[in-house]
């Protein structure tokens, strides 16, 4: 057994139990993509593209009142301790489908009928939280697309470690705690757009970590916020 | 699902189901947190080390549990393996193709395996034979045969059951002599999975394929014998308010304790 | 070498060279299918369902004057001594194929032009003769689902043990027996729609295995016969 | 092949074939218990073990054996492996696309693997090296090079010729010392497949690719020295009576001996 | 170490440094397609074979101007020292690209707009060099059915072993050899349409080693000319 | 990429091109020889034991070293591995899409292999632990993640700098005690490649994906430190003369010694 948190409150990196790890994000990163973005959070490294909305092949795929999106959650080979072979394993196939369905939510897919949005996440390092880090490069990304939002969305995990509902789990405390929460949130509409957990939470502990994970949600808006303002100033400027 | 449908067809289809929602009625005459008949038969499958088929309404699952050994993972050399694997027969509804898992069903497989693994269920260190090297593996095979909704609970009594009830050969040498005999599984607790969805501001339990097919978010939640929460997925294409989620867990857990209740009755009934 | 039958010419499960495992058959199983049944034959538990005719998807497989038949024979990985990992075996594949072969003598494919059936069976547990028990549950699950039949099928293998002819072989004696021949009929056409073999057969035992089987069959039929009935008087009573 | 016709053009053709079929006629002349020529050229491939290419009419395979040494499945732990492989190369009919084995090539490969393997042509105990560890396997891989109807025997003769001549490296500890003498397999008998088809009353031997497209029913049986029936196989969407298939037999059963006496005067040609 | 080239020039297999290994090609030898040659270059024996120009399928692969070409490079399992399963391996993958890239520099394909071309190879033995035997077959193969073309296309390769560029290298002169180099050659044209070579080449030994594969080229034209004559005045004799 | 264009469209484009191209311009106003601008970022993945991200111009790939340990080959016991696998990432271009590696990016794969194990950059025997039992595997993975032309040069440096600039855990036996130091590949000299086209009579070093999409032949050379070449791949559906390719290689070795300069000059700033 290892001990996450020392007699000073303080976990294994130094941080406190509400404490992120630090958070930076570029927009733009991809030049072909018709939005991309690039995070850093912790010690994961992500790039998101986005391409479309575009042309539905094969045909009988599209709907016709309505964008069709797909997503891809990918690991590097060199992204982990282990190599990873390539193929997508049953985790990453998951990880897809709950980012996909925290994408519908913000999207207004009524506006591009008949038409497909693909968005393609790209862990090259990864480290705990890595589908949280993954939802904001997404929305980073999306947002740099231009497609029509209702609002961003943000993602970052609480859990348990030692006995303590903590923020934003690294790679050990998630391996070696006793639960973890990963959230993403719509910080505007004040909604859960992704939720899973696992460990063991009284629930008392289950609604102390939801809190705790949007109010270092909330933090990382305001990371992306900014990130997209640079952006957006940038673009002015030329 | 993930069936892409059109939205035309889906809203006006929730616009019904909303319809009745506000006057708290749904389509089968249910009230909002009740379940449909859970219906159970233990042991269909005598090949399996156990074996369970569980209907809820409509929806029908069977899971069996083989135990063979094997080697463990290089991380856990102390820990037996736990395999959960879905699969969504094509005979189970017309929108069922054959060929290798999809999302959908590998969802199913790991949200059952967390529920399972999460809540300790079973003390994986008590299947190990020798250390790092040779383990008991034990696989829960899960067919899904006709598909009306709220598969993910279906699937976790089934898993729940086939695994409370199976005995594996187990390898004991005694006095220098190797005897086999057959053996339960190092169960700590039962845990139990509610899946509830959310259309508007209405929270409906153990949804039917229909009103699935129109939710706003699906939500199910694992719950140990002391009422922890283990394991939790959100589902559904539309956000969730933090009062609602809360709401959610204060309906589940009492229905979690209900279905627990029919679970232990059924394995005392079975094994008195 | 396993002595498979007594010096009373009683087999290892007490019967006699002529004598059928227990038969039971269930129909409409499968509430979302256009048509199903159950099987238990001896271990056996099988279950059957049609969906279909229905419209051919892509649209280049389509026969302008008839329908497609498909099938898929598949094992659940618990159904087997050791588990079966789930992805179809050549077995498997080649089973789906002669199940289909067997299945297309039966139907009307002309009266459903344009349009495709699918047949799927699922083997929840497996004993000997798995294919002919599941012919004859497809056969209860078309006519449960009303699609256009010239006849019934059943089906039942006949063997070879200890050098004698004996009907429907169970597991021990099919991989210890010296001859194996699985048969699915027609019984009112009088006409053999499977047939594989496999052992040492003179032309005789041949003769006399075939006809052998051919009377298992024709004790099947009156078995789903029955089962069938039950289904339409009940219907009747509603 | 399974290709999918319209039953219009099926019909025509099949009326047409009938009509001639009526004067006992075939379209290439032949009488309907008449093999096309069979051409054999024996050990075409030298880097294998053993190799036949063998053509009936326009119908040209070719089979190879490769002998190597590999663990012994658990069920059979004094048994050497006889693994069978047909693969129906895309340059051999317009109508076949490259790609991973569809149930064709699997039917191929798994009938002729039941009659080398029933007929006990192989004595598969002598090509154990050390039981339940190492034994040796014996692949036999069909090229199917082009297709004009019965490739079941085609396949079939060619993967016993290629069996029959093969020679494999069998390692020999003799007086401490490790030898590598080039060894026959260990044979038993030389088995015969015979395919013919019905079209309404009439049985047609090796039927070309054009009568095999308007067959009621197909039948393949392997005979072994004795003329016992070994392995069977029917194929056809159209049910057999009782008389046709006895008929079959009676009518297989000399062609399977002339065709042995053809593989027999081949090899011991060769390997006088 | 093994030498490849002994006092007196000679190499393994007797030759010298300048010769080729012997050549039969025969034309015609697939009944059912369209073109087909059998080539045997040293012990390689390889088949090739061409369907079309034919109807595209699926639909959205055809190009309203021209044919495509497709091209499968595949190896019998039987064909090499040890057993090669019949999956396509990554070495079969690029063999097929860089062949369709050598067919593609004769080919009129403009002459077959909205069709597709296939061309199949099967390696059944194999020795050193088989690409370069494959796109004289396939030249054959293609010169057989009567496509359009600008030139013959032969292959050969050349190499270098103890230190000397040798022509058409054997299968341990490619293994054992210091460099690999295949050529294939429009001999007409006067142009090159496939190279690739690994090994080490000061920039004269390059230039050698290509100076001899053209050489070699042009003595296997002479083979394929005379094998296309033979055809040629057969069929006119019908 | 192997994108189906229509010839129509090419031509016009391949038109223009050549009429910039008869003026000795590109359209991004290089000279025919000259390099877009070549950028390196070193180590950016902590978890990999080597890395690199490369740019040339909007080309834009990283590489991962990643070194285990495992069986060597049965041919090669006495040898160490080198595994190459370029993956066109589906975010790297709107005509990526997501699958297993298709003839595009095995070509990748294979060409930066040769280059590199054909150089010799790398010693494979002093990466062997235990002679035919256990060796170290040099995995060398490679992202594409922004596709603008030249994906080989972009691919290859990113290859050599993750390869040169890697630390592994070495296992010593020292006095008996097993030891782990990091330690540096056993590296002999830095390989490069040059790829080039040809549009016509023209030869462009480096080009774009524009230019790239209507060239008649593509020629990739790899040189070692003595400018002996080491690998070739020519790619391209039209021929190349025997002068073309001699101006090829005259073009491309000065520029090999470039960009040679450049990486060691990253790779000395960064451990000098």
């Amino acid at each position: 057994m290892i001990k996450l948190i020392d007699e000073n409150g303080l976990r294994l990196d130094g941080r406190r139990f509400d404490e992120l790890r630090p958070v930076k994000i570029e927009v733009g990163v991809i030049k072909n993509a018709n939005g991309s973005a690039y995070i850093e959070h912790g010690k994961n490294k992500i790039v998101a593209a986005v391409y479309g909305p575009r042309e539905v092949h094969p045909k009988h795929l599209l709907i016709p009142d309505r964008a069709i999106v797909r997503c891809r959650y990918h690991m590097s080979p060199f992204s982990t301790e282990e190599r990873k072979p390539p193929q997508p394993t049953r985790r990453e196939i998951e990880i897809s489908l709950v980012l996909r369905r925290a994408m519908e939510c913000v999207l207004f897919l009524e506006e591009y009928p008949r038409s497909i949005i693909d968005v393609y996440v790209e862990v090259l390092q990864s480290d705990g939280g890595s589908r949280c880090a993954s939802i904001t490069a997404i929305s980073a990304a999306l947002a740099d697309s231009g497609i029509s939002m209702k609002d961003l969305i943000v993602g970052c995990a609480s859990g348990k470690a030692d006995g303590q509902i903590i923020l934003d789990l690294s790679d050990i405390e998630d391996k070696e705690g006793e639960g973890d929460m990963p959230v993403a949130y719509m910080p505007n509409l004040d909604k859960i757009t992704l939720l899973q957990f696992d460990g063991i939470f009284s629930e008392e502990e289950f609604k102390k970590a939801l809190d705790l994970a949007i109010m270092g949600n909330k933090k990382i808006y305001e990371v992306l916020r900014k990130a997209l303002m640079e952006k957006y100033f940038k673009t002015e400027e030329k | 699902m993930s069936f892409k449908r059109s939205s035309i067809i889906e809203n006006l289809r929730k616009t019904q189901m909303l319809d009745l929602l506000s006057k708290q009625k749904r389509l089968d005459g249910r009230a909002l947190n009740e379940y449909r008949p859970i219906t159970i038969r233990l042991n269909p499958i005598q090949k399996a080390n156990g074996s369970a088929e569980v209907s809820i309404g409509d929806t029908k699952v069977i899971a069996g549990v083989k135990v063979e050994t094997g080697e463990p993972f290089p991380d856990t050399p102390q820990q037996g393996l736990l395999i959960v694997n879905a699969e969504f027969l094509p005979l189970s509804s017309a929108m069922i193709e054959p060929g290798p898992p999809d999302e959908d069903s590998i969802e199913v497989s790991r949200v059952v395996d967390r529920g399972i693994r999460e809540s300790q269920m079973l003390n994986l260190k008590e299947l190990v034979i020798e250390p790092g090297k040779l383990v008991y593996c034990v696989f829960v095979d899960i067919d899904i045969l006709n598909i009306d909704g709220n598969l993910f609970d279906a699937a976790f009594i089934a898993a729940v059951l086939s695994i409370a009830t199976a005995k594996y050969d187990k390898k004991i040498v005694n006095e220098g002599k190797e005897e086999i005999t057959k053996t339960p599984l190092p169960l700590r607790l039962i845990p139990v999975s509610v899946t509830s969805i959310t259309i508007g501001d209405n929270i409906l339990l153990d949804p039917t394929e229909e009103e699935d097919s129109v939710h706003d978010s699906r939500m199910t939640i694992t719950f140990d014998e002391e009422g922890h929460l283990c394991a939790g997925q959100k589902g559904g294409s539309v956000g969730l308010s933090v009062e609602q989620l809360f709401k959610i867990v204060d309906l589940s857990k009492p229905k979690a304790e209900e279905i627990r209740a029919l679970i232990k009755k059924v394995i005392s009934n079975a094994y008195p």
